[in-house]
């Protein structure tokens, strides 16, 4: 269980440098840099989501790409039909909604219907696949919910978050994009502070014991899957804004795994450190595809398995160990993921 | 009459040979080791450079499959004993750690061969019922699927090595201690799967399009039918291939392709919620009941 | 034949057994005794090699083991019937005890399943059944059987007596002291049920506490009173 | 540059964003807010080099035809500074790979734009590529080239799609392959909007010219396995089979049908020209196979053009030089053109440049910008593949009009804005 003695962390150090450094960048670059800033902030989400339903609750799911597919096509719809600036805003709820729904629905029966593990893995998959296929082909005029047009694989045209009659756009789309990521990062860390979350904690280690302590797990695992599914849809809702368009290989299994990736580089655990890779390792692949287009992917790839085989609990994460045990002399480190599990020395022979 | 069974009957066992030969490798590397290979389609893919590069080289075409897939298999051992076995009891992170090595391998191979390499013909022509005519090659592949499948059959039923392959999986501590090398076994499974995914991809590689994505061809069918087999590979995929490939061929024939691919996926979703651990599951389920309800 | 000298182990970094030193000669049945949860099964682990041995030194005949593995140690001759008896329950009987055959491939003579079927009649009745669908009691002779058709030298059982009904632990504490008897085979057995340790052992340890706290002999180890004192809460 | 974010508001006209939604069929809301912005991006740098924008798929799926594209667009730019650059200015070729990613082509393309600041940008293969970056493009004014053969239809004051549409594909084909084979038949298409619409265009023509489709078929773009399909096609014994299939997985269609025995003449708008599929698949699995296009290697000697020897002289390992290679060079060329015309780079006066009808002669002949609709007017090849595979012409099409845009639809860009994908 983390000790909550001090906040004085190396997470919670890191966090207020990433937030001085997010705050001060827009200032220290040009207007793509701005952009690309917030695009990454949108996708960043993603990676929360992840981290919570992965990291948080130890349910590894491929279906975040799907909610947040439905969370940016469910907003264009919504907004293509109900035009104003300020039912942009209520569009973002849709979207939210609707991926919230879709994913309860979901977890429902999933977890009641007892599939758990590398199951939830496959049925999520399976899922993305399904949405993916159908998207891909209402190309057609009679696949239009009102005034919105699905437009199949080349995707859909979407209207942009705006105040008043100004679409969100340079630095106060920055700003916005910004103040939703921290905010679900506050909201989703104290939420893993309650008693609800050293419950998901419990769960993932061993879920038969965490229902003897009272917990009702199938719930919760709906819950946090639901709420998982949330997060998605707003990352979806912000990817589509931001771009003004959204298509079906938003929930293809590239993109699919992608977030996995980022996110077990990172440090699944804990979401400070899924934020902070995400947004690095974003930099970093566009970077690569810049830089040296042939090799990006093999040299991405290469990066993903050396993390996973020599840095199991995450890069960032054994940064921060590092540090609060060496720095901060905070003994055992207050991340879990620090002890090895105890499989791992069993299998040892 | 006839020609209507026949085509029913061919496109059934087309559909079948196809989801069997693609997920056989996936599904006895799964149900033995618990471990999901991401990189299940460039192993394919590699089996299918392989074959077609021999084949290209005047190689017989059913020799150059065989050492395509031999060379896969020794390839899967390399990578067991260098990344995988590190991963065991962390499930999640050997799914990763394999879709890394899956965009390696087929990135590698992009620039090594370029965006593509010239094809081999399937053999063996085709023949004609009533007014349709139909490929051998497609028969022989179902033939091939069968044989694979008394093969696997025999070597896990029948030998030392299947008895301890099915004894690791059911209590790995209690096998060691019982001196199995566990670890071996585990790199044989490894590569007997690396070697199944070769085998699929050079034997598809005379159908498809050679190119370094070769393997997202399949790993759609192939997860579908572990999904809905479960981890049984003997019994459960080749269940699963056959009744998917009822579906497909059903569906397809009668509505298309589009219908036949959300059907496949669809029943894919139904069957994870009634049947979690999938139809060898459930078949496994029908085999412990206590012995005197026989 | 069986040496521990100060070794330490556990499950990562929680060390459950400390410094314990024992010795188990050729051809007894010794038994290491005490309450729920003071590292027997831990200890048992260690000896066969399923937990690492974080310090001290295990020797089996004079050599050295505590490095090797599980699987070596096996194949080296000790025996190990696990705690709920470990058996395949999706493997028949008869391949159950084939696995245990498979063992002395490598060296030694080959001895068929049908010393498993002398001891117990009932195995062979049950013989193309799944191991899964037997009683608590047919499970724990066909643990024992699965490890004698393999020819160890030492059997190590970890609470043999464990979900049986008081008759049939009676029954497993008798064939266990014909193996015994008959195959020469040393036996190390770590139990809290009174009847059993009394029926079979030879003299024994205690333990409280991950550690070695007594030695108890033959006349100590079959004495109700002195057992109770030590095996009570 | 702009600093404080919301950027200048341009005049936009104050049309009520009810009635744009009305009347566009696509970019509906999206565009009347899009279209208050203006970033100043469109402010004129007549000093340095001449950035040519060039975002394609070196990596990933499409890489078969986008490797084609950058080799086009590396030796437009060499041999555009060996005549002396754009208006005496040395031409620079900035480049990005796309990775055959949609939401890559999104970053990058704000990239090119925004920070690399260049001049006109020659983009995308697959039409969900240009759908993607559209809104992006016209955001911030830029002048976008679509060099790609497509299902037509983009009005777009900010889009010049060079390449070949239904227009040049379709409309004089269709008669001439019905009147070689027969009025009967049946069409298979990948799955979406290409797919979908390009079959629409057939059926159309088909039925104008007194045939009729007795069958049609789409196909999800990640299905590879026909043996159905197969079946059905057979069991309609069509005349025609008219294939619009896309993709690595769609292309295995081919040698199954082959080794099926199915025997049937085939039309298409794509295959072989862009990813010579007669090359990579063993003779004679295309056998048969009849196509428009704007350009092919095997083309080049006819029409005496040494365009394959000088993209191999840039890119020596290409291992085709097909119909969207030509179209690239074609693209940047034209830009050059408009450019030296205007007399700069600033976008607007080359926009009115382009539209004011510019022509090239290009390694398919000559290709000039239609003012109307920015599409090109182009000469088109009719070719089919023998049963080695070798590429024989059947017809040539000269200076073939897309008027379908103009003349049905009404688009007249330079004197009706507009952003819209029109459909038949």
């Amino acid at each position: 269980m983390p000790r909550r003695t001090s906040w004085l962390s190396a997470e919670n150090i890191a966090f207020v440098i990433f937030l001085i450094f997010m705050i001060v960048y827009p200032f220290r670059t040009d207007d793509f840099g701005i952009l690309n800033a917030a695009y990454f902030a949108a996708l960043t989400l993603l990676a929360l989501s992840l981290s919570m339903i992965w990291g948080k609750a130890g349910i590894l799911s491929f279906g975040q790409t799907a909610f947040f597919g439905i969370g940016g096509y469910l907003y264009g719809i919504y907004t293509l039909n109900v035009l104003g600036s300020a039912q942009t805003w209520v569009g973002l709820a849709v979207g939210m909604l609707a991926g919230g729904i879709v994913a309860a629905i979901l977890g429902w029966f999933m977890f009641y219907g007892g599939v758990n593990d590398v199951f939830v893995g496959l049925t999520t998959l399976a899922l993305t696949l399904v949405l993916q296929t159908f998207m891909a082909q209402t190309a057609g005029p009679e696949w239009t919910v009102g005034e919105a047009r699905l437009n199949g694989y080349n995707g859909m045209y979407i209207p942009q978050l705006s105040f008043g009659e100004m679409p969100l756009y340079g630095r106060p789309l920055y700003f916005v994009y910004l103040a939703i990521l921290i905010g679900v990062y506050l909201l989703l860390r104290w939420l893993s502070s309650t008693r609800w979350g050293y419950g998901l904690l419990a769960l993932q280690e061993n879920r038969p014991r965490t229902e003897s302590f009272g917990y009702n797990v199938r719930l919760m695992q709906v819950q946090v899957f639901a709420l998982a599914g949330v997060v998605a849809a707003l990352s979806g809702v912000l990817y589509a804004s931001w771009g003004g368009y959204i298509d079906p290989s938003s929930m293809g299994l590239t993109a699919a795994i992608t977030p996995v990736i980022y996110v077990a580089i990172g440090g699944r655990r804990s979401l400070t450190a899924s934020m902070i890779s995400s947004m690095i390792l974003l930099k970093l692949s566009q970077l690569l595809a810049s830089s040296a287009p042939e090799y990006a992917l093999v040299i991405f790839g290469l990066l993903a398995l050396l993390a996973v085989l020599f840095v199991p609990e995450g890069f960032v994460v054994a940064l921060f160990n590092l540090i609060d045990r060496h720095l901060l002399n905070r003994g055992g480190g207050n991340l879990p993921g620090m002890t090895a599990p105890v499989e791992e020395v069993t299998a040892n022979g | 009459m006839f020609d209507g069974l026949f085509n029913w009957f061919y496109q059934f066992q087309v559909s079948f040979s196809f989801l069997l030969l693609s997920a056989i490798g996936l599904a006895v590397i799964f149900g033995m080791m618990g471990v999901i290979n991401l990189a299940h389609g460039e192993f394919m893919m590699l089996g299918a450079y392989a074959t077609t590069f021999l084949a290209v080289k005047g190689v017989p075409l059913a020799l150059a499959i065989l050492i395509g897939a031999l060379a896969v298999g020794v390839f899967g051992a390399v990578i067991e004993m260098l990344v995988i076995r590190r991963l065991y009891g962390r499930l999640l992170d050997s799914v990763a750690a394999t879709w890394a090595i899956g965009l390696i391998l087929s990135q590698g191979m992009l620039i090594l061969t370029g965006p593509s390499i010239q094809g081999v013909s399937s053999p063996f022509g085709s023949f004609s019922v009533g007014a349709i005519s139909y490929s051998w090659y497609r028969i022989v592949l179902g033939v091939v699927s069968l044989l694979l499948i008394a093969g696997l059959y025999i070597l896990f039923m029948k030998t030392e090595f299947g008895l301890r392959a099915r004894a690791t999986i059911q209590n790995q501590p209690i096998a060691r201690s019982l001196g199995v090398d566990t670890a071996r076994m585990y790199t044989l499974t490894f590569a007997l799967g690396s070697a199944l995914a070769g085998l699929a991809g050079g034997l598809f590689a005379p159908t498809a399009t050679i190119v370094p994505f070769f393997g997202t061809n399949y790993t759609v069918e192939a997860f579908v039918t572990v999904i809905v087999g479960g981890a049984n590979a003997l019994v459960g995929t080749p269940l699963a291939a056959a009744s998917l490939g009822v579906i497909n061929a059903a569906l397809g024939t009668k509505y298309g392709l589009y219908i036949a691919r959300v059907g496949l996926l669809l029943t894919t979703i139904v069957i994870i919620r009634v049947l979690p651990t999938g139809i060898s599951g459930l078949v496994e389920r029908w085999r412990m009941r206590p012995a005197r309800q026989r | 034949m069986l040496d521990l000298s100060h070794v330490t182990s556990g499950y990562g970094r929680t060390l459950i057994v400390r410094d314990v030193s024992l010795t188990v000669q050729r051809g007894e049945i010794a038994a290491i005794v005490g309450r729920n949860g003071v590292g027997k099964t831990t200890l048992m682990k260690t000896i066969i090699g399923l937990l690492p041995t974080a310090q001290g030194a295990i020797t089996l005949d004079g050599e050295e083991i505590t490095k090797r593995s599980a699987d070596a140690r096996a194949r080296g001759g000790i025996g190990y019937v696990p705690q709920g008896r470990g058996i395949f329950p999706g493997l028949t009987v008869e391949e159950n005890l084939e696995m245990g055959k498979l063992i002395n491939r490598q060296g030694g003579s080959e001895r068929s399943l049908d010393v498993a079927y002398a001891y117990f009649p009932r195995l062979a009745e049950r013989k193309t059944q799944r191991a899964g669908s037997l009683s608590g009691g047919e499970q724990s002779m066909l643990a024992i059987g699965r490890v004698i058709v393999g020819q160890p030298q030492l059997m190590l059982l970890d609470e043999p007596s464990e979900g049986l009904q008081p008759n049939l632990v009676q029954q497993i504490g008798d064939d266990l002291k014909r193996i015994n008897q008959d195959l020469g085979t040393t036996i190390l057995f770590v139990e809290q049920n009174i009847e059993l340790i009394m029926n079979l052992a030879q003299r024994g340890y205690v333990m409280d506490k991950g550690q070695v706290v007594r030695q108890l002999d033959h006349h100590e180890i079959t004495n109700q009173e002195s057992l109770v004192s030590h095996l009570a809460v | 540059m702009d600093t404080n974010g919301f950027g200048q508001s341009a005049v936009a006209a104050k049309v009520s964003r009810r009635q744009l939604v009305k009347t566009s069929a696509l970019t509906a809301g999206a565009m009347a807010l899009a279209s208050k912005i203006d970033v100043n991006y469109a402010l004129a740098q007549d000093e340095g080099p001449v950035k040519i924008g060039w975002l394609g798929d070196r990596t990933g799926d499409f890489s078969l035809v986008g490797v084609q594209k950058y080799a086009a667009a590396e030796l437009a730019v060499k041999e555009l500074n060996e005549k002396g650059g754009i208006l005496g200015r040395e031409v620079q070729l900035v480049a990005e790979d796309a990775q055959s990613d949609n939401r890559r082509y999104q970053e990058m393309a704000r990239k090119l734009l925004l920070q690399d600041k260049i001049d006109v940008l020659h983009a995308c293969f697959t039409s969900a590529g240009r759908e993607a970056i559209r809104p992006i493009i016209d955001q911030n004014k830029a002048i976008f080239f679509y060099n790609n053969q497509y299902e037509g239809g983009v009005c777009d004051n900010y889009v010049f799609p060079t390449g070949c549409v239904p227009d040049h594909q379709v409309v004089p084909f269709m008669p001439a392959v019905m009147d070689k084979f027969g009025k009967r038949v049946y069409t298979i298409a990948a799955d979406y909007n290409f797919g979908q619409l390009t079959a629409a265009w057939c059926k159309k023509f088909v039925e104008a010219n007194g045939g009729e489709v007795i069958g049609e078929e789409f196909i999800p773009l990640d299905v590879s396995q026909f043996s159905t399909t197969i079946t059905n096609i057979q069991n309609a014994a069509p005349d025609i089979l008219i294939v619009l299939l896309v993709g690595i997985k769609q292309s295995s269609f081919y040698e199954q049908k082959n080794s099926a025995g199915m025997q049937v003449p085939m039309a298409t708008t794509v295959n072989m020209g862009q990813a010579y599929e007669h090359k990579r698949f063993p003779a004679p699995a295309l056998s048969n196979m009849y196509v428009t296009v704007n350009f092919m290697e095997e083309l080049a000697e006819g029409l005496g053009t040494d365009f394959p020897e000088r993209v191999r002289s840039v890119a020596p390992d290409l291992e085709y030089v097909g119909m969207e290679c030509a179209a690239e060079y074609e693209g940047i060329n034209m830009y050059a053109l408009g450019a030296e015309k205007a007399g700069t780079t600033e976008k607007d006066a080359v926009r009115k440049a382009l539209e004011s009808g510019i022509s090239f002669e290009g390694p398919g002949g000559t290709v000039s910008i239609d003012p109307a609709t920015h599409h090109t007017v182009r000469n088109i090849y009719m070719v089919h593949a023998d049963e080695n595979h070798n590429i024989v012409l059947d017809e040539t099409f000269e200076a073939v009009r897309p008027d379908w845009l103009s003349a049905d639809m009404g688009c007249d860009l330079p004197n009706k804005p507009d952003n819209t994908q029109y459909e038949p």
